[in-house]
């Protein structure tokens, strides 16, 4: 059935009888061309444009719990295509474009809102790397700006800055950028997957593959064996567990971060904003809440949940940022898993095994990439050559030297 | 006037407060809910979606609906619980999320339009036409949300932190709680007590109950004199646990000041108090759950405990006609104290299959419609009505680490999971021990067993108390009629969303909550959450169990972001770190940058300069031409020694140092195990089995981990020992043509070229004082570093300044040190960016393959050393007027400004004096084969776009005569 | 000797700052040498006799004690060593002949700031400045910890003293903290 | 987190730094023929087990001891803790 405002009225006059299943929940079958190890939102995600724009059936999302309950379920909401190296801006931006026209194209409102990024400086060297990033950024086609301080302070005139320690002194700005009602994207692929006949069975977990003569067959799941032509995996912080099915080591680490979001408000902070010189980056959702977070917990996990010691982290960031917060409560926190990967930047890419694909080493860049992901990942299935916005997501580019490494932090995954 | 008699307030004292403007009064021992409702006022705040009149539903923290803002001005605190605000005199609140009036709300229009905000409904509209998502629609949702508000101003008050250690942490101080710190206290053992209420007793002090022969209240207050008077025994009151983290340790927040006007002078608003707790009890009580029915949300109607709580604890009867709808012996009791106050109380009992269907008065209760168990219903007019629908153990804390909470079909509620948070057993109504004498009971033996795990013996002696049985027949909602029936308050979730999410498919409990926002509100479900998951089970004919359960995250209940910054805001955010000349530069007017946690010296006004380019420049031709002095105390240096410290330094320097001569400095050139370059410095060889490394400033700390790291886990034989001196010495920088000179005045030993020259280094004296020499340059110019023990370095820059007087000695800063080492083409921050190599920086020659030093064999990857990758450049504008800007990208001429003609960009840009002109570096594809070509810069961000010639990095005596000088 | 260079404090002062907060006195001390000793690879029972001759405690794990010299435990055979700063300024030129190869040995004098707090009730102060437990660690305790962000090596003197050793570039950092604290804490 | 340091005792574990794997410890020799392979595994692959996970941590607001924490990365239970240079040495690891 179509969403529009209409049917709301329509429904809401009929006492909402109307209203179908945002999607079926159907038996396994016993093979698929196509099965998705994954329904968070990259797999979703996935399924969708490998049905809708590659115009491939027989294909089965399988998540081992409930769709949409890993990070696209658990994260501050960010998009932006802010990127520096020519190996992730393009794809970032693709995914920015895909963002924009999301809603119409699978008539599910994810309240994309691009109320705009600003990342704030707090010195030269901040600047400059700033000023080598925004001009990146335009020549791949997005929008960047730099901010004196007084535009700054003109946005948000309650920041500090009379005494800090780190005075602000401008800032990068991406008008496109903002954020998106994470749980509805989940829903909004789900939905537009399953009209199209994707199967989504939830409550499956995968507990083997398949594989023979370096082909897979099929997976082992909790529901019993289905076999595939091709699985492709997208299982962000579980994909060390899954792909160790198939034998394989990755250049992954699994690592909580945390995420907060404080008690509703009246508008206070319009975009989104990334703190300089701490762990904080803030947006207020259109609950009024703010949503906010920091860096990663740091140490190898697989618990949804962190500690103190990066709670008053970012809350010392927040705090020194913009003291006029210390009075809102923080109401909930949690932990995601996030696929940390050795150089901070994703892989797209076949494996050794025929008919095994992986998607993964997200780091904390996922969501923002979801459609995009989806995109190629779909596109790399279905034609079996990497999208063109995504060739750089190779495994072998470790074994190269082609790492793309925006931070510049070498090997140390708990440092991109 | 509904004050009645009895209550734990001091009517002797009065406290007079406003709320919405209007003047009231209260007494010591009132929370502003109490106080309100002892003045008749019902009516407190508003609900989030519909904007429905609300009141209080509970007489604690889990309260959803009277929410105020307390206080005015940069104090004002948005979303606080009535229920929890301790009254004093002066308090002002008001209500929120109305306008203009709490009793006339313009939004209770979304009442009557409900209908169209069903759950979900802004996921299926608004997306048409496109743009008025953003431009019409969200901005009209985004004013409309929200709860309270904050001022906008900078919080006026301080924030603590604090570190406690303990044998047993007890989580509520109510009879469980009690009873379990006196069996552990008399042990000895090392307890915290802590609970969220100003006073311990919990439910006692709402009760009637007796415990050892007097009232349960006078057995707590008793209670905690004995405790307060045991030195081991720590009670903390108003502090509320937020959380349980790993390996026993717990956050709390102490409420130091809440109850005050204001903190006083130079006491913390909040202490957020970080306990290691070898053990814990949690000891929480349990929370009562209403009945859903039509209409159950008005003001008046609360929860039957909440009811018998303002009666017994405060003296305040909230009406005088009053009905009590119950499923549990529980409610009894409410009927019973109410009656036993005078009040006139009638029963509705589930048990019998009587039922409430419906309620009546737009700002407060009026009057409930009741259907008796033989179908005749009735209408009463009452005032107030208490429910229970029964009471939840309050697990919260113990589902902080995700373990699943078990069913309990006798409570019909959900027990705390056990062991799922290692050293933490629950006790009392947590536990599921509904009675007084269970709470003391199991408090007890809790507290007996955790010391047993611990080595201490303990043991019990109880008082007598009530032991009765629950009696509970479950019954989550009523089955009446077409309106809507509430389960969240806060939110506005009712018995129909949950109806319409089955129907779509949100059954999963993650997606119930996600899609109808249940649970979602700043009382985190705390007394809606089971009514939700036991509507959702009867629609898919499951189990509550299988249906779901509810589990919690940290913290307990909202907790201030200041006080969870503590002190680390504005200038304390993070400690300064100070540089020897640091008193002298002050005096000079200096200017300081921010390096890191330094402060240094970014340039030093002369009177008349009235642009920093003018300081810059002079400091810089004066170096050049005679001499200049600059702090570098904060490069990082570490002192290396031992017999394997060469062999050591070859393997951690991608260059050679094992051949490096005593009394010689080297520049070294270090990787990270991906090839990639992690730092450079130069080490100086002081003695046989003697180095001094020194580090860039902002690498210093890693470094040193780095080198303790392949001290003990990759080479754990080799004879070396590291400390870090970097604070130890005053490190100066004296460089230019008359540096010797100026030295010669100071050290008392020769330092000649011939006795001491280029890359030389030494122990020395300066007028007596031990000192070291290192004649090393950054500049290019004939130049040393000089350091002293650092309380000596303020009166070096003295001296220093004093020697050179003669020659015109300038002190220059960080920007005058930038201008220098590009015009020389030394790499420093900004191209040792972590994504360049050895060969990118024009270094590739230093990595020695005849050893294995970390990064040498990554460093070799074909992707690494593709002649086209990025190198090294010097960069100046064909037109000498134009001014480069670092982070511009190169073009070739007529190359449109897209990516795939970026050919890279500039990393550092200065004004270079000596030439005249702007100079850069930059990192270009195959620059090392480029020079002489002209290509262009450009700044999309700014517009520039300037032609410039690829020019050697070393701009400036490109043979390096002048530093062997 | 004639023109020697002035010795400035680590707060910036000419001589200590001392400053009491109700039960609470911070002193600012400059009077001890310090140099760190760690013993050469397969060399420590050598270092450990030398060191017992010259009268320097090589206290164990987390421990201070004194002697001759006093001496705090830094990490796996590594301490340092304190001495009075009038008899021992060039304290490396004191301690290396003792110990010769057997142990490397650095100048850390100037490296730290040290404030010396008394009060009769410390627990209460340290409970709002580091996760030590001074309630459990008596006389004799030193260690290393996170005070306000800064590493401090937290020793308890006596009973009622205790040394709080940080960097020194951040000696007015450290300070404020110990004095924020002890306002808050009495 | 609590980290029981072999020498000072439980101690928070903010006064650590985490690197990584303690497979780490296995530092391929750079001079050997096959060098380049052996580099690419043990610098980026990880087994990442979702378990017990041997685990290198630097007290660097401590003694400067790097240690070998063994911890479950699911639950965070710590089961042992050992001095990170006594590990390399029975592991092999020499000059």
């Amino acid at each position: 059935m179509r969403y529009s405002g209409f049917r709301v009225i329509a429904e809401a006059l009929t006492g909402h009888k109307g209203w179908k299943p945002a999607w079926r929940d159907p038996a396994p079958q016993a093979a698929y061309d196509y099965i998705i190890v994954g329904g968070g939102g990259h797999g979703l995600a996935t399924a969708y444009y490998l049905a809708k724009e590659f115009k491939q059936a027989r294909i089965a999302v399988l998540e081992k719990g409930w769709i949409g309950g890993g990070n696209v379920g658990r994260n501050t909401t960010i998009v932006r295509s802010n990127y520096l190296l020519d190996g992730n801006q393009p794809f970032y931006e693709f995914s920015m474009k895909l963002w924009e026209g999301l809603e119409q194209d699978f008539n599910y409102n994810a309240m994309v809102s691009q109320r705009g990024i600003i990342n704030l400086f707090h010195t030269d060297a901040q600047r400059d790397a700033y000023t080598r990033r925004g001009n990146a950024m335009i020549m791949h086609g997005a929008d960047a700006e730099l901010l004196t301080k007084d535009q700054v302070r003109q946005m948000y005139p309650f920041l500090n800055f009379d005494n800090a320690r780190f005075p602000i002194k401008g800032a990068l700005a991406q008008r496109r950028g903002g954020t998106v009602r994470h749980d509805a994207v989940a829903w909004g692929y789900a939905r537009g997957a399953d009209m199209r006949g994707v199967d989504i069975i939830q409550n499956c977990e995968v507990l083997g593959m398949k594989i023979e003569n370096g082909r897979v067959l099929g997976v082992e799941t909790s529901r019993g064996f289905i076999g595939a032509k091709k699985v492709g995996v997208a299982v962000a912080g579980s994909s060390s567990k899954v792909m160790a099915h198939a034998g394989m080591r990755l250049p992954i680490e699994s690592h909580v971060l945390q995420a907060f979001v404080s008690e509703g408000l009246k508008p206070l902070i319009d975009g989104v904003m990334t703190y300089g010189a701490g762990h904080f980056y803030v947006s207020q959702s259109d609950k009024g809440g703010l949503v906010f977070g920091g860096d990663i917990d740091g140490y190898n996990s697989y618990a949804q949940r962190g500690n103190l010691p990066v709670v008053e982290d970012v809350a010392e960031g927040g705090m020194s940022l913009m003291p006029m917060i210390g009075r809102a409560r923080l109401l909930r926190m949690w932990g995601g898993i996030m696929d940390m990967s050795m150089d901070g930047s994703p892989i797209i890419d076949k494996t050794h095994i025929d008919g095994l694909y992986f998607n993964g080493g997200w780091c904390y860049g996922g969501f923002k990439a979801t459609p995009a992901s989806g995109f190629a990942f779909a596109h790399l299935l279905a034609k079996d050559t990497p999208h063109s916005t995504a060739t750089a997501y190779r495994f072998d580019r470790f074994a190269k030297g082609l790492m793309i490494d925006e931070k510049g932090q070498g090997a140390q995954p708990n440092l991109h | 006037m509904s004050r009645i008699t009895g209550g734990q307030i001091d009517r002797s004292k009065t406290l007079r407060f406003s709320f919405d403007g209007v003047a009231y009064a209260g007494h010591p021992g009132d929370t502003l809910a109490s106080a309100l409702l002892a003045n008749g006022v019902r009516l407190m705040g508003r609900s989030f979606k519909y904007h429905r009149p609300r009141g209080v539903i509970s007489a604690g923290s889990e309260e959803p609906n009277a929410i105020v803002e307390l206080r005015s001005g940069a104090r004002q605190e948005p979303n606080t619980r009535a229920t929890v605000i301790e009254l004093f005199d002066g308090l002002q609140a008001q209500s929120q999320n109305r306008w203009p009036s709490l009793k006339f709300d313009a939004l209770a229009i979304n009442d009557r339009l409900s209908p169209f905000f069903a759950a979900g409904f802004y996921y299926k509209t608004f997306m048409w036409p496109a743009a008025f998502w953003e431009k019409l629609y969200e901005p009209i949702i985004r004013r409309a949300a929200g709860l309270g508000s904050l001022s906008k101003q900078d919080d006026p008050d301080d924030y603590d932190k604090g570190f406690l250690h303990c044998d047993l942490l007890i989580i509520g101080a109510g009879p469980a709680g009690l009873s379990a710190a006196l069996t552990a206290g008399r042990a000895g053992a090392r307890v915290i007590l802590a609970d969220e209420d100003f006073r311990m007793g919990g439910r006692l002090n709402a009760e009637t109950l007796e415990v050892g022969g007097g009232s349960g209240a006078d057995w707590a207050a008793k209670a905690v004199l004995e405790l307060a008077a045991m030195p081991n025994v720590r009670l903390m009151t108003r502090t509320t646990v937020i959380g349980a983290f790993d390996h026993g340790i717990y956050g709390a927040v102490e409420r130091v000041s809440d109850h005050l006007a204001q903190p006083l002078p130079g006491k913390p608003r909040q202490i957020l108090w970080r306990i290691y707790a070898a053990r814990s009890i949690l000891a929480a009580g349990a929370i009562e759950r209403p009945i859903a029915f039509e209409n159950n949300d008005r003001p008046g109607i609360m929860l039957a405990g909440a009811l018998r709580a303002y009666a017994n604890r405060w003296g305040v009867a909230v009406g005088d006609r009053v009905a009590v709808f119950t499923n549990n012996d529980d409610g009894l009791r409410t009927v019973a104290d109410l009656k036993a106050k005078g009040l006139d109380v009638t029963l509705i009992d589930a048990r019998q299959g009587d039922e409430v269907i419906d309620s009546a008065g737009r700002l407060g209760l009026k009057s409930i419609t009741v259907r008796r168990g033989n179908g005749r219903t009735e209408t009463l007019a009452v005032s107030a009505l208490g429910v229970s629908g029964g009471w939840n153990p309050n697990l919260n804390i113990a589902s902080n680490h995700r373990g699943r909470p078990v069913w309990s079909e006798s409570l019909a509620a959900f027990l705390p999971p056990e062991g799922a948070i290692a050293g933490l057993s629950c006790a009392g109504a947590a536990a599921g021990a509904m009675s007084t004498h269970g709470a003391l009971t199991t408090g007890a033996d809790q507290a007996v067993q955790a010391l047993a795990s611990l080595g201490l013996t303990a043991s019990t002696d109880l008082p007598q108390a009530e032991d009765a049985p629950v009696n509970l027949k479950a019954h989550w909602y009523v089955h009446s009629g077409k309106g809507r029936a509430w389960i969240d308050q806060q939110n506005d979730v009712t018995v129909k969303d949950v109806k319409l999410a089955k129907q779509e498919n949100f059954v999963s409990v993650e997606h119930l909550k996600r899609y109808t926002t249940l649970g979602m509100a700043t009382d985190q479900g705390k007394t809606g959450n089971i009514l939700g998951l036991a509507v959702m089970a009867e629609l898919t004919g499951k189990t509550i169990p299988e249906t779901g359960t509810t589990i919690y995250r940290p913290p307990y209940t909202p907790v201030a972001m200041g006080v969870l910054g503590g002190r680390a805001r504005g200038e304390d955010f993070k400690p300064t770190r100070h540089t020897p000349s640091h008193k002298w530069a002050t005096e000079q007017g200096a200017v300081f940058v921010e390096v890191g946690y330094w402060l240094r010296t970014q340039w030093l006004p002369r009177a008349g300069e009235t642009t920093w380019r003018q300081s810059v420049d002079r400091e810089v031709l004066q170096t050049r031409k005679s001499v200049g002095i600059c702090d570098v105390t904060t490069l990082g240096k570490i002192d290396i020694q031992g017999t394997d410290a060469g062999a050591f330094l070859d393997k951690v320097y991608a260059n050679t140092f094992s051949t490096l001569g005593i009394g010689k400095t080297r520049y070294g050139l270090m990787l990270r195990e991906d090839g990639m370059v992690m730092d450079d410095g130069t080490t100086a060889r002081m003695g046989q089995n003697e180095y001094v490394m020194t580090t860039t400033t902002a690498n210093a700390v890693p470094v040193f981990r780095h080198l303790e790291y392949c001290r003990q886990v990759l080479w754990p034989d080799m004879d070396v020992q590291l400390i870090s001196t970097t604070e130890a010495w005053a490190q100066y920088s004296v460089a230019g043509p008359n540096a010797r000179k100026l030295l010669e005045k100071l050290v008392d030993q020769d330092i000649s070229d011939a006795a001491f020259p280029y890359m030389a280094c030494g122990n020395i004296t300066v007028k007596g004082t031990r000192a070291r020499l290192f004649r090393i340059s950054f500049s290019g110019e004939l130049a040393y570093e000089i350091a002293v023990p650092t309380r000596y370095g303020d009166a070096m820059i003295r001296a220093l300044v004093e020697a050179g007087r003669d020659f015109d000695a300038v002190v220059y800063g960080t920007e005058a040190l930038g201008v220098m080492r590009v015009e020389k083409g030394h790499v420093a921050g900004n191209e040792l960016n972590g994504q360049s190599s050895a060969l990118n920086m024009g270094l590739g020659k230093m990595v020695s393959k005849k050893k294995d030093a970390i990064g040498m064999v990554l460093s070799q990857r074909e992707g690494m050393v593709q002649p086209n990758g990025y190198r090294l450049v010097g960069v100046k504008p064909v037109d000498p007027a134009k001014a480069l800007t670092a982070g511009a990208h190169f073009l070739a001429k007529g190359a449109e400004a897209v990516a795939v003609n970026d050919g890279g960009w500039l990393t550092s840009v200065v004004y270079s004096p000596h030439l005249g002109h702007s100079i850069g570096l930059g990192y270009l594809k195959g620059g090392d084969t480029r020079k002489g070509e002209r290509l262009r810069v450009v700044n999309l961000l700014a517009n520039t776009d300037v032609e410039v010639e690829i020019v050697s990095p070393h701009f400036f005596d490109p043979e390096g005569e002048r530093l062997r000088g | 000797m004639a023109n020697a260079l002035k010795a400035l404090t680590p707060l910036g002062h000419d001589a200590p700052v001392s400053e009491t907060i109700g039960p609470v006195t911070i002193t600012e001390n400059v009077g001890v040498a310090l140099a760190s000793l760690a013993s050469r690879l397969g060399r420590e029972a050598e270092v450990a006799t030398v060191a017992q001759a010259a009268g320097i405690p090589l206290p164990g794990p987390g421990r201070a004690e004194t002697a001759s010299y006093g001496a705090i435990w830094l990490g796996p055979e590594q301490w340092m060593i304190e001495a009075p700063f009038e008899t021992h300024e060039d304290i490396v030129a004191v301690l290396k002949p003792l110990f010769g190869e057997a142990a490397s040995i650095t100048e850390q004098t100037d490296a730290w700031v040290r404030f010396d707090l008394t009060a009769t009730d410390l627990p209460a102060l340290f409970e709002r400045l580091c996760g030590h437990d001074l309630r459990r660690n008596g006389t004799g305790s030193a260690t290393r910890t996170v005070i306000e962000h800064l590493g401090c090596y937290v020793v308890r003197r006596a009973e009622n003293q205790v040394s709080v050793i940080g960097p020194r570039s951040s000696a007015r950092s450290l300070h404020h903290a110990l004095i924020t604290a002890a306002k808050s804490a009495f | 987190m609590i980290i029981n340091h072999p020498l000072l005792g439980p101690r928070d574990s903010q006064e650590f730094v985490y690197l990584g794997d303690a497979a780490l410890i296995r530092r391929p020799d750079g001079m050997a023929d096959g060098a380049l392979d052996k580099f690419i595994d043990y610098t980026y692959l990880r087994d990442n087990p979702a378990g017990q996970h041997r685990e290198l941590w630097y007290h660097e607001q401590g003694d400067r001891s790097w240690l070998v924490v063994t911890r479950n990365t699911v639950s965070h239970e710590i089961t042992a803790v050992e001095l990170a240079r006594d590990v390399a040495r029975t592991e092999g690891r020499s000059k």
